[in-house]
């Protein structure tokens, strides 16, 4: 093995060469203060983080000024949640309703926004990880303030329907919020047509820096700020702004939308090789996620009767990176909760793995890994005391 | 993550596989927490002189197993019931803390087999006259 | 004019060199997710995290386990006062001390929060900027749950007794936070010598990259988390590093710590010949802070009879870049609550300019901007209508 | 954040400067608000001969009152009165929100000095009957 094959595009991405030479001169060169209107080093900042911010509006139909930067999807997920939270605790509003398989920013959001008396109801999700739309309208209640969901799962790639779920909102009266950040590039988004009023977004997900994130805020939005300071982001997201990061994260955007329907037909090609390749080659796998309703990038197997840390370990001894919803590789007692929520039981959610491909991979890499996992998944079968699926149901 | 020790068990584990006509059979664990651990014990004249595991788990329980099984062999059965987790993680070079589990489930699948051979063979191991083997109830340690 | 002089190095600063250097291997090469543990690459990102919190650690004389990185000095000082706050508020600690001074990201976050309930007193400052202990002692009632005081000013550079204040909240058992944004590299911080709980920093005044700060916790501390979700900084601020800015915080942290002594002393000359050279060359100016306690780098006068931005847009025509607490600078109504704090009038405080200077700066570099300064002063007052105290009170 | 024409009027005033025994003098704003004009005219026959203009102020201020008096030079005082700051900022290209308060003070300065100009010689200005010179109240518009 020579090759390094990455295969954990959802955890993060290899930032575009484009994208680093369009921030390169934003450290030493143009590295005013974009609040410094008065010279020209502060002029060109502000202009350039602007830039950024039309680069998304455009790409998801949107006003300018209805995008912000922030530093992370996660912060993203917090602001919308606890700023519309805390701007309408007082209008008698306290209601959230969210679903079982968001991600973490979301969940333990949630749970925190109970102590400031905010209830949340968890939809359930069928096996393929899609809600259920009546689930949703019984759900609804006269203090209801706020839907989220996430558009795209990040551990088994599973799209919702949000113009659908879009529609429900609207015609309640209720925000929308969609965690968007494994959808960004990879699915069309159009912030009006799907009704969506808050949109979150991470720049390292699509080919970006790290450390930077966005916020679609539909213009109206009754929402509080989350970081209070100075002026920046008019006024609604205090802290000096990232120049370096938002001009990368712009960048990765403006070339997401310039290829975007050869990209998603290419990783799509890709990614059903790699699912027929391990269906056809290892027994005793379960596709986790939705066969067709899924991101282009996305493969999320378990494998019966092995454990997923250890297949990540000879993974990664073979140059594959790849990721798990073991809760060994998290620390955590539990496997992964969108495994769960889907109906998997313990034992096989513990032996998945998911892979997440970029348009860096080619066949040969997947024809590779299929082979790879074929050989992994053997051997520590042959080690395994489990068998069959009784002694996994013990 | 972890140390040279436990990739090399990990790697390359020892005495892995299944055994026939084992005289203790030692299994710990459940599928839910992620973990099981099967011991296989060979015993002559009350010494080791053949185990084997199967282990369905992360990596530090296969390197786990591995070491508990290489620090068991040969030993007579009084030696082995010995065998603490505490000197799994020593020998290994250490353990994240949260993987420390997995040793005492090599500790306990240790026990558990040679109970198992102390059933069969109607002798008392000291150490083991209260040994109770883990009912299947779920308590995935951390 | 063909040289461009950069006096502003309280707004940000230009990135070191060294720093991007170190900072470069993180975009395409060591891009992994700290969070991915089980190959190669995460744990890559992952050890230059810690790396460069072990830098900060050393620097505070704090634990490793104490330094936590945020995206910005404001996230940091909005994570201390809403923290402690949402913390606190259930147990009948409601009361807030801090100063009048403070950067908006304290003072915003304050007024945000007396809808939570949290009351808080803002100290008065004398005319070099400085708080008054006695005050601060009278101000303490059994609900303070927090003194947050900033360690230097942004504005006028003074620098607080704060290991004197330390004192007192550590006798009274009040949790004490320090805005040191502007002080770390040009002040001695010691966390434990100075008794601070809490500390803000931010990359971006230090030479490292924008969009990237750092908080230190002291061990034991009651506080909430600000951004919920996954597990990262030991799961208490959520979001995917930006490893890139973190490496980079940390190579500032480490040079700024090399060579710190020579550092401030190089500068302390600078800044004083700046000062000398105004006073003795231009008529009618107030020195704004205090004499000898304020930051190295920071030189701010106010210059009757004119208007700061005037000044600062024929500054820079001739290449310098300053800042000015001047309103019409901000946009705001009133000029620098900072400026108004010290008891200057309005008149006056329109005309104030600040210059903070770095160590690419040179002597030179100080007389032309003394020189350029008696010009641009001399024109606005032949221009102005106002010529003397009478005229400025009217 | 200015435009072209606002710079150029910043950098080079026109008409900048005291006068001496001007026919009509005007002063608004404050040194609190960050703004004061002051515009001295020189009128013959009811025409504008001079103009001049003192400000304290930032660079749009500057600039209003620089165009201001460009656009009353030569005019009749029954012009004169007529300018809004509309046409000042138009003139100039275009100010940022936040400082049209300053094009709002050129007009107001105009109105005073030709205020003062009618009081001294008993004239009545159409469009300036009801004139009120600013008090000094502090209203700092934005
Ligand atoms: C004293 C002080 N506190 C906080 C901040 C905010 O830091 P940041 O720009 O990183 O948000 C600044 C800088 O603007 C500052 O000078
Ligand atoms: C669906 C989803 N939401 C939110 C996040 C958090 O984004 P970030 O890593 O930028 O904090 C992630 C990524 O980890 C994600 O996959």
């Amino acid at each position: 093995m020579s090759k390094k094959l990455y295969l954990d595009n959802a955890a993060t991405t290899r930032v575009r060469k484009e994208v680093i030479d369009e921030m390169s001169r934003y450290f030493d060169e143009l590295y005013g203060n974009p609040s410094s209107q008065l010279y020209e080093l502060g002029r060109k900042s502000k202009e350039a983080i602007e830039k950024a911010r039309k680069t998304l509006a455009n790409f998801l139909n949107a006003e300018e000024k209805e995008i912000y930067f922030t530093a992370s999807g996660s912060e993203s997920d917090n602001w919308a949640l606890k700023g519309v939270a805390f701007a309408n605790l007082n209008k008698g509003k306290n209601h959230i309703i969210t679903t079982k398989i968001e991600h973490h920013a979301i969940l333990h959001t949630c749970e925190y926004l109970e102590k400031f008396g905010v209830e949340t109801t968890y939809l359930d999700v069928d096996r393929y990880g899609l809600i259920d739309l009546e689930q949703l309208k019984e759900s609804i209640r006269p203090e209801t303030m706020l839907i989220s969901v996430m558009f795209a799962n990040n551990e088994i790639g599973t799209i919702q329907p949000i113009e659908k779920i879009g529609e429900i909102a609207k015609e309640h009266g209720i925000l929308f919020h969609v965690d968007g950040v494994q959808a960004l590039g990879s699915v069309k988004i159009d912030v009006n047509k799907q009704h969506i009023d808050l949109l979150s977004m991470s720049a390292h997900k699509i080919r970006g820096p790290k450390g930077i994130g966005g916020m679609f805020i539909r213009k109206g939005t009754r929402i509080d700020n989350f970081v209070h300071g100075g002026g920046q982001e008019r006024g609604r997201r205090a802290g000096t702004e990232g120049v370096q990061n938002i001009v990368g994260f712009g960048k990765a955007v403006e070339l997401a939308s310039q290829d975007f329907n050869h990209h998603i037909e290419r990783l799509t090609v890709l990614r059903n090789r790699l699912i027929e390749g391990i269906k056809n080659n290892i027994p005793d796998v379960v596709l986790n996620g939705h066969p067709t309703e899924r991101l282009p990038n996305n493969v999320n197997f378990s494998y019966k009767f092995v454990e997923g840390e250890s297949i990540l370990l000879l993974l990664d001894m073979e140059g594959i990176s790849a990721s798990s919803g073991s809760a060994c590789t998290s620390g955590s007692l539990d496997p992964s909760h969108v495994l769960l929520a889907t109906g998997l039981d313990h034992g096989t959610a513990h032996g998945s793995i998911r892979f997440t491909i970029s348009e860096e991979i080619t066949e040969e890499d997947i024809d590779f890994t299929i082979e790879t996992m074929k050989k992994i998944i053997d051997r520590l079968r042959a080690m395994s005391p489990i068998k069959n699926d009784e002694d996994l149901k013990k | 993550m972890y140390s040279e020790i436990v990739m090399d068990h990990f790697r390359n584990p020892r005495n892995v596989g299944h055994m026939e006509n084992a005289d203790g059979v030692g299994q710990v664990g459940n599928p839910k927490c992620g973990d099981i651990m099967k011991i296989y014990l060979k015993i002559k004249d009350e010494l080791i002189e053949d185990v084997k595991f199967e282990t369905f788990g992360c990596g530090s329980a296969i390197a786990s197993s591995s070491m508990a099984t290489e620090l068991i062999k040969g030993k007579s059965i009084h030696e082995a019931v010995e065998l603490t987790n505490k000197a799994v993680i020593e020998a290994l070079g250490g353990l994240p803390p949260v993987k420390v589990h997995c040793s005492v489930l090599a500790e306990q699948a240790v026990k558990s087999a040679l109970y198992d051979y102390a059933q069969k063979t109607n002798k008392v191991i000291k150490g083991l006259e209260n040994y109770k083997a883990e009912d299947d109830e779920i308590h995935c340690q951390q």
